[in-house]
């Protein structure tokens, strides 16, 4: 006999780039989402979380906006389901610093005018998938495994840190990804760069600090022999993907190295039509690949 | 079943020189591991390297040696603080006799071999046997052998350089 | 004619699987000499150990080899059961045809004739084997302690209260040493007086202990166990059998001015003086350099204002011996000192930090005296040159130590750590002053230390720099300390009030003929060398005598105190028996042909060899031999192979003994 | 200044400084041995002429011209590799955070005018419309930065892909937006916050 399954219902901070640079990433997770049968409510009148910019130079002003956020995503039912890393994390980090900062938690409140939000459990995808909906029935949904694909799954720097906060996973080796992955069929391979720094938020300012970063990241994956990068971050895969040209241009080295949203690949192994996953806005043209592993 | 074993026309005798605390001592961790060597050695033991008289050697030689192996404590790890850095003067001087009247050096083995280094006794056991093997019988002393008979006293004008090399 | 037993252990399968036991034994049975050859399936095991005994009786056997494991392994067992059955435990050896054969070769029939050779050259040894007694010496179970610093304050203490007789001897008018002079000590921070004058006072008036201060070693004769000490007590002046430690005398001596050692030089004490309040004991010394009776034969007040008549002018330096059964050496260490060079130290010196011109620079040891609530100036930090309470205080660690250039390549282990308690005691006396340390690496292996060294700095706010101090000069009324910090490649200078120097710790002036006079060893700076740097810390290659403390190389006071409770142990050990027994596996020396060559006495490591007189019945002297004391030897047989007229013999390892295996062959 | 000998007093050790970056970014300064931990992992290290952990010695020392007179702090990408990874629960992440804000309220003295300029920018976006707008944000830099032609041959491609919008709207609560930054202004300006 199978227990009940529960059913499971989001409250969801896409964040700008997902409207945006990102958007095959909301389209993919809300196609996922639908075809698992998790709702997923958009809080309304989201703001910008502040991301890195606002943090560098503003604590004050980045807690603030992360806080609102949390206020207004007061309205909405459910946990708060996030897909940007970077948002994960920053509004994870205004969750712990005000929980055991009482004088940032006050100049904030000011600023809201309102209190904050510290009890709403603040959820990334990867986190909903592999621990609430869990990895057995993610393979259950399986309609098209990917066996035979070979990812190099990309966390980048902040999925997991700073330690004691996201708690996402181990901070050093961290394997949620790849077992999320694994579950729909697909080979991960290990390699050394999953974690290390991509460049960031330097891709407007510094764009020679991406390549350069980007570009060993890339290096790494092909050498440990993977067909494509999985990431769950719009800032990475700007990175990886947007600039992946210009890093074979630099480096005179060439990767071909279609880079996935997570749930662009979850999604079309529970079955969603590859058409709404928004494998023609990569720069990186994924299809051949997919129609060589027969996945479309 | 054993590994077909080799036969080998000239099975040389080795004697080997070794102090109680550490050759000795690792030797038997050798035989505790298990590991095997060529059955041509035969151990005398002594409390320390200090006490190997280099007579000991050239009465071996002279007795069917073919080689002879003399081995302590590394320098340093004397259990007598001392004695084996005593030995490695004396054979130092010693080696030089026995190129005077005319041993090949290559019979003659000194090392160190700690009660921890089973795998080494094993190495320099069977390294000297092949060694010697390859070399073929010793006959320079044998011949000897008839003529004289050992006694304490220092009746040669080389054991007496030997023992002046003493410092 | 002898009579060989023979004795062939399968031991189960693990010798029979490889060799034909049977076969060894029916050829040892063949070797002349042999009365008898078996074998057996487990020689250690009860019947197997009643079938050797029988075989001794039934085959009057007069010597035994039992073919088996290692003597590593069973030796004990076998010349035990030989002695149960009567025989000397001397004449049982083993053949080694386990570890050594059975179980490092494959072939059958090359093993056998191995097993076969390994048991002949046995019994070709023990045809020569000698009967040997185990030597026994008695004990005195007294013991003498060397330094009455912490090191020999514990270890008295420890073997008095064991029960046995201790005679504590102190070169200076108190015990107490360096701690005594500490102010407080890491990693706790308790007062160093407060833990240590109550020692001090029980081991003066522990029944069982002798105590002889300001009086030194003159000589020492004999060996482990029976020790002739000669202790030369120096001329006090003073009656300590009459003093009653009233003070008058310092009170009324018209010679103040002398500078206080104890203090470091900073305070002043007259010529009849106590080192410090605390001392133990309470007796003055009068310092015949600086009084005036001695110096002009006027003054004579101490002796008039001495109540019980103590002051006795005319007293001399007494020789005293004391029998003792073992020795402790605890005689400690000396700061390196900058000012003056002292004799026979390998340091070349600091003439880049002013040779100790600079008045406000000072060593660890003088920062001690100044923190110390019972110092020269009662616990307040103050500069030597005008008093003035210092407001940037700079540390410099290393200096001497590891500076192979300079001198000494060690590390002096204690300066880390008592440098970042000086920070910490600094910052306690003075709030708003601030402590500078110029360091190479903190070097904090102990419990609880680097937690230490952290809290002076994320607690008391010292500024640790990572570097070597180039150069000090005095500008003004400033120190400039030019330094630099290697982390981020910059020049540092700090214009200090203060600078002290963690000076380099250093064996005592004359620890080597002290080491002379015990026959102990010394490595190449003085420290007192152990038997054995991991098994036999505390012992000293010399039997009977054990090391303690500081004088075996730098340590702090928890080091210090384990290493003397565990000489003292040791001497427990050596006084648990009335007599030594040793395996009798000693040199002997051959009188006759001995021709006082000495090579022996020059190679032992032990020290083992003496000259021997040999007179006629008139008392002439005939002539020298060697002669080698069986209480010290070692047993390495390291004399017997350098001996050029071979008159010296180990027993147990003869040439005899050897050349029948090599004949055997 | 940067080979210039260090004097070291109480009075040439900025101290406050050092507290004032301490109370910022909630870390101790001091806590740090200089293993260099941070600096061994730090992605940005080659781009530095002070790698992070010569910063936190510069504060150690209290000498935060040197610190703040570098690019250094403008090149940390925020990765938190070194706050991961510091045996001494350094959070030098949230320091290089505390040494910007001190920086960009003191208008400089950055050399990094670029990462700053794009951090501005990026603010001020959040001020009027609420969240980010890519081309905006993209094409403003270059302006700023006289980068005109910069990632000219990015910016087609990605609009063909639906990725930089090109017409954005506001949010429908920029009012309440605006308030929050009207009150950390006014909290600052009341000195009740940092
Ligand atoms: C500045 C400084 C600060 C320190 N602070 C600390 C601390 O905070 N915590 C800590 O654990 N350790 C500290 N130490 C270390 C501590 O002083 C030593 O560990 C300890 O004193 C060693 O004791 P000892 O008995 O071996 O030697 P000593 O204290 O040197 O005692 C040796 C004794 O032997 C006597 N003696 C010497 N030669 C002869 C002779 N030939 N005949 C008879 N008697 C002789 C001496 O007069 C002396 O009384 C410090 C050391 C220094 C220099
Ligand atoms: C990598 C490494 C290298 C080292 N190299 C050196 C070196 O080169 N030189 C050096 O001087 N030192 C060296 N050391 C240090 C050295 O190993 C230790 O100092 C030493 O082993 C400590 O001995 P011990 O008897 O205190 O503890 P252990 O060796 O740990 O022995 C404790 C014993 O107690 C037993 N035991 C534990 N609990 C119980 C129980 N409840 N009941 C019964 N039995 C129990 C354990 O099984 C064990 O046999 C090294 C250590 C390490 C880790
Ligand atoms: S005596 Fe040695 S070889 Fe024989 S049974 Fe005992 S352990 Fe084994
Ligand atoms: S005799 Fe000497 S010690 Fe006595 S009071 Fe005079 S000066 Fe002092
Ligand atoms: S203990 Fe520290 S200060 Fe002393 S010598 Fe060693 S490293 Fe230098
Ligand atoms: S922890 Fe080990 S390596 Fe580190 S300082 Fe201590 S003893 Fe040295
Ligand atoms: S070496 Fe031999 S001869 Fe020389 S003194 Fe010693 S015992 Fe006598
Ligand atoms: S056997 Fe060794 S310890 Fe004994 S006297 Fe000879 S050299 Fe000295
Ligand atoms: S890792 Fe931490 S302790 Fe190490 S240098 Fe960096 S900040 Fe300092
Ligand atoms: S947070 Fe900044 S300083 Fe730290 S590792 Fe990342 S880039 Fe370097």
């Amino acid at each position: 006999m199978t227990p009940a399954k529960k059913l499971l219902s989001y409250s969801y901070y896409p964040g700008c780039s997902l409207h945006a640079s990102a958007k095959e990433y909301d389209e993919s997770t809300r196609g996922l989402f639908k075809a698992l049968g998790i709702g997923l409510k958009e809080v309304p009148d989201w703001l910008c979380c502040g991301a890195t910019p606002a943090h560098n130079v503003d604590e004050l002003l980045s807690l603030s906006l992360c806080a609102k956020n949390l206020s207004l995503a007061e309205g909405v039912e459910g946990d708060l389901a996030v897909a940007c890393a970077a948002c994960f994390s920053r509004l994870k980090v205004t969750q712990h610093h005000l929980a055991d900062n009482e004088t940032k938690r006050k100049q904030v409140e000011y600023a809201i005018a309102g209190a904050v939000n510290l009890q709403k459990p603040v959820k990334h995808l990867l986190e909903i998938l592999a621990k609430d909906f869990g990895l057995d029935r993610l393979t259950e949904a399986v309609q098209k495994p990917l066996s035979g694909l070979k990812v190099a799954c990309y966390y980048g720097c902040l999925l997991t840190r700073p330690p004691e906060v996201p708690e996402l996973d181990c901070v050093e080796a961290p394997t949620i990804m790849e077992r999320v992955i694994g579950a729909v069929g697909a080979e991960t391979v290990r390699w050394s760069h999953r974690m290390e720094c991509c460049g960031a938020n330097f891709t407007l300012s510094r764009p020679g600090v991406v390549l350069k970063l980007s570009g060993s990241i890339l290096d790494s994956a092909k050498a440990a022999g993977a067909d494509c990068l999985m990431v769950a971050c719009p800032l990475c895969h700007g990175n990886l993907d947007i600039r992946q040209k210009e890093i074979e241009e630099a480096t005179g080295e060439r990767f071909g190295m279609p880079v996935f949203y997570m749930t662009q690949l979850l999604a079309l192994a529970v079955g969603v039509a590859p058409g709404k996953l928004g494998f023609d806005s990569m720069i990186v043209n994924p299809l051949p690949l997919l129609k060589e592993k027969g996945l479309v | 079943m054993h590994a077909h074993k080799e036969n080998h026309a000239f099975e040389p005798k080795i004697v080997a020189f070794v102090c109680t605390w550490c050759t000795y001592a690792g030797a038997d961790l050798a035989g505790t591991a298990r590991l095997q060597y060529p059955a041509n050695t035969r151990v005398v033991k002594f409390p320390c390297t200090g006490r190997i008289d280099p007579v000991f050697i050239l009465r071996a030689f002279q007795k069917g040696a073919d080689g002879v192996l003399v081995s302590g404590c590394h320098p340093g790890d004397c259990h007598y603080m001392a004695g084996n850095f005593h030995a490695r003067r004396r054979f130092a001087a010693f080696r030089a006799l026995l190129d005077f009247i005319g041993v090949d050096l290559n019979r003659l083995q000194f090392s160190w071999v700690s009660a921890a280094e089973g795998g080494k006794w094993v190495e320099v056991a069977t390294e000297l046997t092949e060694r010697v093997r390859a070399m073929g019988p010793m006959r320079e002393f044998r011949e000897l052998e008839t003529e004289e008979q050992w006694s304490g006293a220092i009746d040669t004008p080389e054991l007496q350089a030997a023992y002046e090399a003493i410092p | 004619m002898s009579r060989i037993g023979v004795f062939v252990c399968h031991c189960g399968e693990n010798i029979a699987r490889t060799v034909d036991v049977e076969k060894v034994a029916a050829e040892a049975a063949r070797l002349p000499g042999v009365a008898y050859a078996t074998d057996y399936k487990y020689m250690c095991s009860d019947p197997g150990q009643n079938l050797l005994k029988n075989a001794v009786a039934e085959h009057r056997l007069d010597g035994i080899v039992v073919a088996a494991c290692s003597p590593r392994m069973h030796e004990k067992t076998f010349r035990n059961a030989a002695k149960s059955a009567g025989l000397n435990p001397f004449l049982c050896e083993m053949a080694n045809i386990r570890e050594h054969c059975s179980w490092v070769h494959e072939d059958r029939d090359e093993a056998t004739a191995k097993a076969s050779d390994i048991v002949a050259m046995m019994v070709a040894r023990v045809k020569k084997d000698k009967r040997l007694v185990p030597i026994t010496v008695p004990v005195t179970k007294r013991a003498l302690v060397i330094g009455g610093g912490i090191a020999g304050i514990q270890a008295a203490l420890d073997i008095a209260d064991a029960g046995h007789q201790v005679v504590l001897v102190e070169r200076e008018p108190s015990i107490g040493g360096h701690m005594a002079q500490l102010s407080e000590t890491f990693p706790t921070l308790d007062c160093s007086q407060c833990i240590m004058t109550p020692k001090m006072v029980d081991a003066a008036n522990h029944p069982n202990i002798t105590l002889h201060t300001y009086s030194e070693i003159e000589s020492v004769d004999g060996y482990i166990g029976n020790f002739q000490i000669t202790v030369r007590k120096k001329a006090r002046s003073v009656i300590e059998e009459k003093c009653t430690g009233c003070g008058v005398c310092s009170a009324k001596c018209p010679q103040k001015k002398i500078p206080n050692a104890f203090d470091k030089n900073l305070g002043t004490r007259p010529a009849i003086y106590v080192p410090f309040p605390q001392a133990v004991p309470n007796t003055p010394v009068i310092d015949r350099a600086n009084c005036t009776w001695f110096k002009t034969g006027k003054c004579g007040v101490c002796q008039k204002v001495c109540g019980p008549g103590a002051i006795d002018y005319e007293q001399e330096d007494r020789l005293i011996v004391e029998p003792v059964g073992a020795i402790v050496v605890a005689t400690g260490f000396e700061l390196y000192s900058i000012t003056e060079k002292p004799k026979g130290s390998p340091i070349k010196g600091y003439g880049e930090f002013g040779h100790g011109t600079i008045p406000d620079v000072i060593d660890g040891l003088t920062f001690e005296r100044l923190a110390s609530a019972s110092g020269p100036t009662g616990g307040k930090i103050l500069r030597p040159s005008d008093g003035r309470e210092p407001k940037q205080v700079v540390f410099v660690q290393c200096v001497g130590s590891r500076a192979r250039e300079k001198g000494i390549s060690y590390c002096s282990k204690i300066c880390c750590m008592y440098t970042a308690k000086h920070t910490m005691l600094y910052k306690h006396k003075v709030h708003d002053g601030q402590a500078y340390v110029f360091f190479m690496d903190a070097r904090t292996p102990g419990k609880s230390y680097d937690e230490f060294w952290r809290r002076a700095i994320e607690e008391e706010e010292a500024v640790y720099i990572r570097g070597m101090v180039s150069r000090l000069y005095q500008k003004g009324d400033k120190i400039v300390v030019m330094g630099s910090d290697v982390h981020v490649g910059v020049q540092v200078e700090i214009e200090a009030d203060l600078v002290v120097l963690a000076t380099a710790v250093q064996p005592r002036a004359g620890a080597d003929t002290l080491a002379q006079k015990l026959g102990i060893s010394y490595d190449s700076y003085h420290f007192y060398s152990e038997a054995h740097a991991k098994l036999k810390p505390v012992e000293c290659a010399t039997a009977g005598i054990y090391l303690a403390g500081a004088c075996q190389g730098p340590k702090d006071i928890p080091d210090t105190v384990s290493q003397a409770s565990a000489a003292a142990a040791k001497v427990m050990t050596l006084f648990a028996k009335d007599e030594l027994e040793r395996e009798p596996i000693v040199a002997k020396v051959n009188e006759k042909n001995c021709v006082a060559c000495l090579y022996c006495k020059k190679v032992c490591p032990y020290g083992a060899v003496e000259e021997k007189e040999i007179r006629d019945r008139q008392g002439n002297l005939i002539r020298v031999v060697a002669y080698v004391n069986p209480g010290v030897c070692g047993g390495c047989g390291t004399c017997q192979a350098s001996c050029p007229s071979k008159s010296v013999e180990l027993d147990g390892y003869t040439d005899e003994q050897i050349m029948a295996m090599i004949e055997a062959l | 200044m940067k080979h210039s000998t260090m004097r070291l007093s109480t009075e040439t050790m900025n101290l406050d400084f050092v507290k004032k970056v301490e109370a910022l970014s909630g870390s101790s300064v001091r806590r740090c041995f200089q293993c260099g931990k941070c600096s061994a992992g730090c992605p940005m290290r080659s781009f530095m002429e002070h790698p992070p952990n010569r910063i936190v010695r510069f504060l150690q020392l209290g000498q935060y011209e040197r610190v703040l007179a570098g690019r250094s702090i403008w090149y940390c990408a925020s990765c938190e590799t070194c706050t991961t990874r510091c045996p001494n629960k350094v959070d030098l992440a949230a320091i290089m955070d505390a040494l910007r804000k001190c920086s960009w309220d003191a208008k400089g003295p950055s050399k990094e005018s670029y990462v700053q300029l794009a951090n501005r920018l990026f603010i001020d976006n959040i001020r009027t419309y609420g969240r980010q707008y890519e081309m905006r944000l993209a094409a403003v830099f270059n302006v700023k930065s006289g980068q005109f032609l910069k990632d000219l041959m990015l910016g087609p491609k990605l609009i063909t892909r639906g990725k930089l919008k090109v017409f954005h709207q506001k949010n429908r609560n920029m009012a309440e937006i605006e308030q929050i930054f009207k009150r950390i202004e006014e909290m600052r300006k009341k000195g009740e916050a940092p």
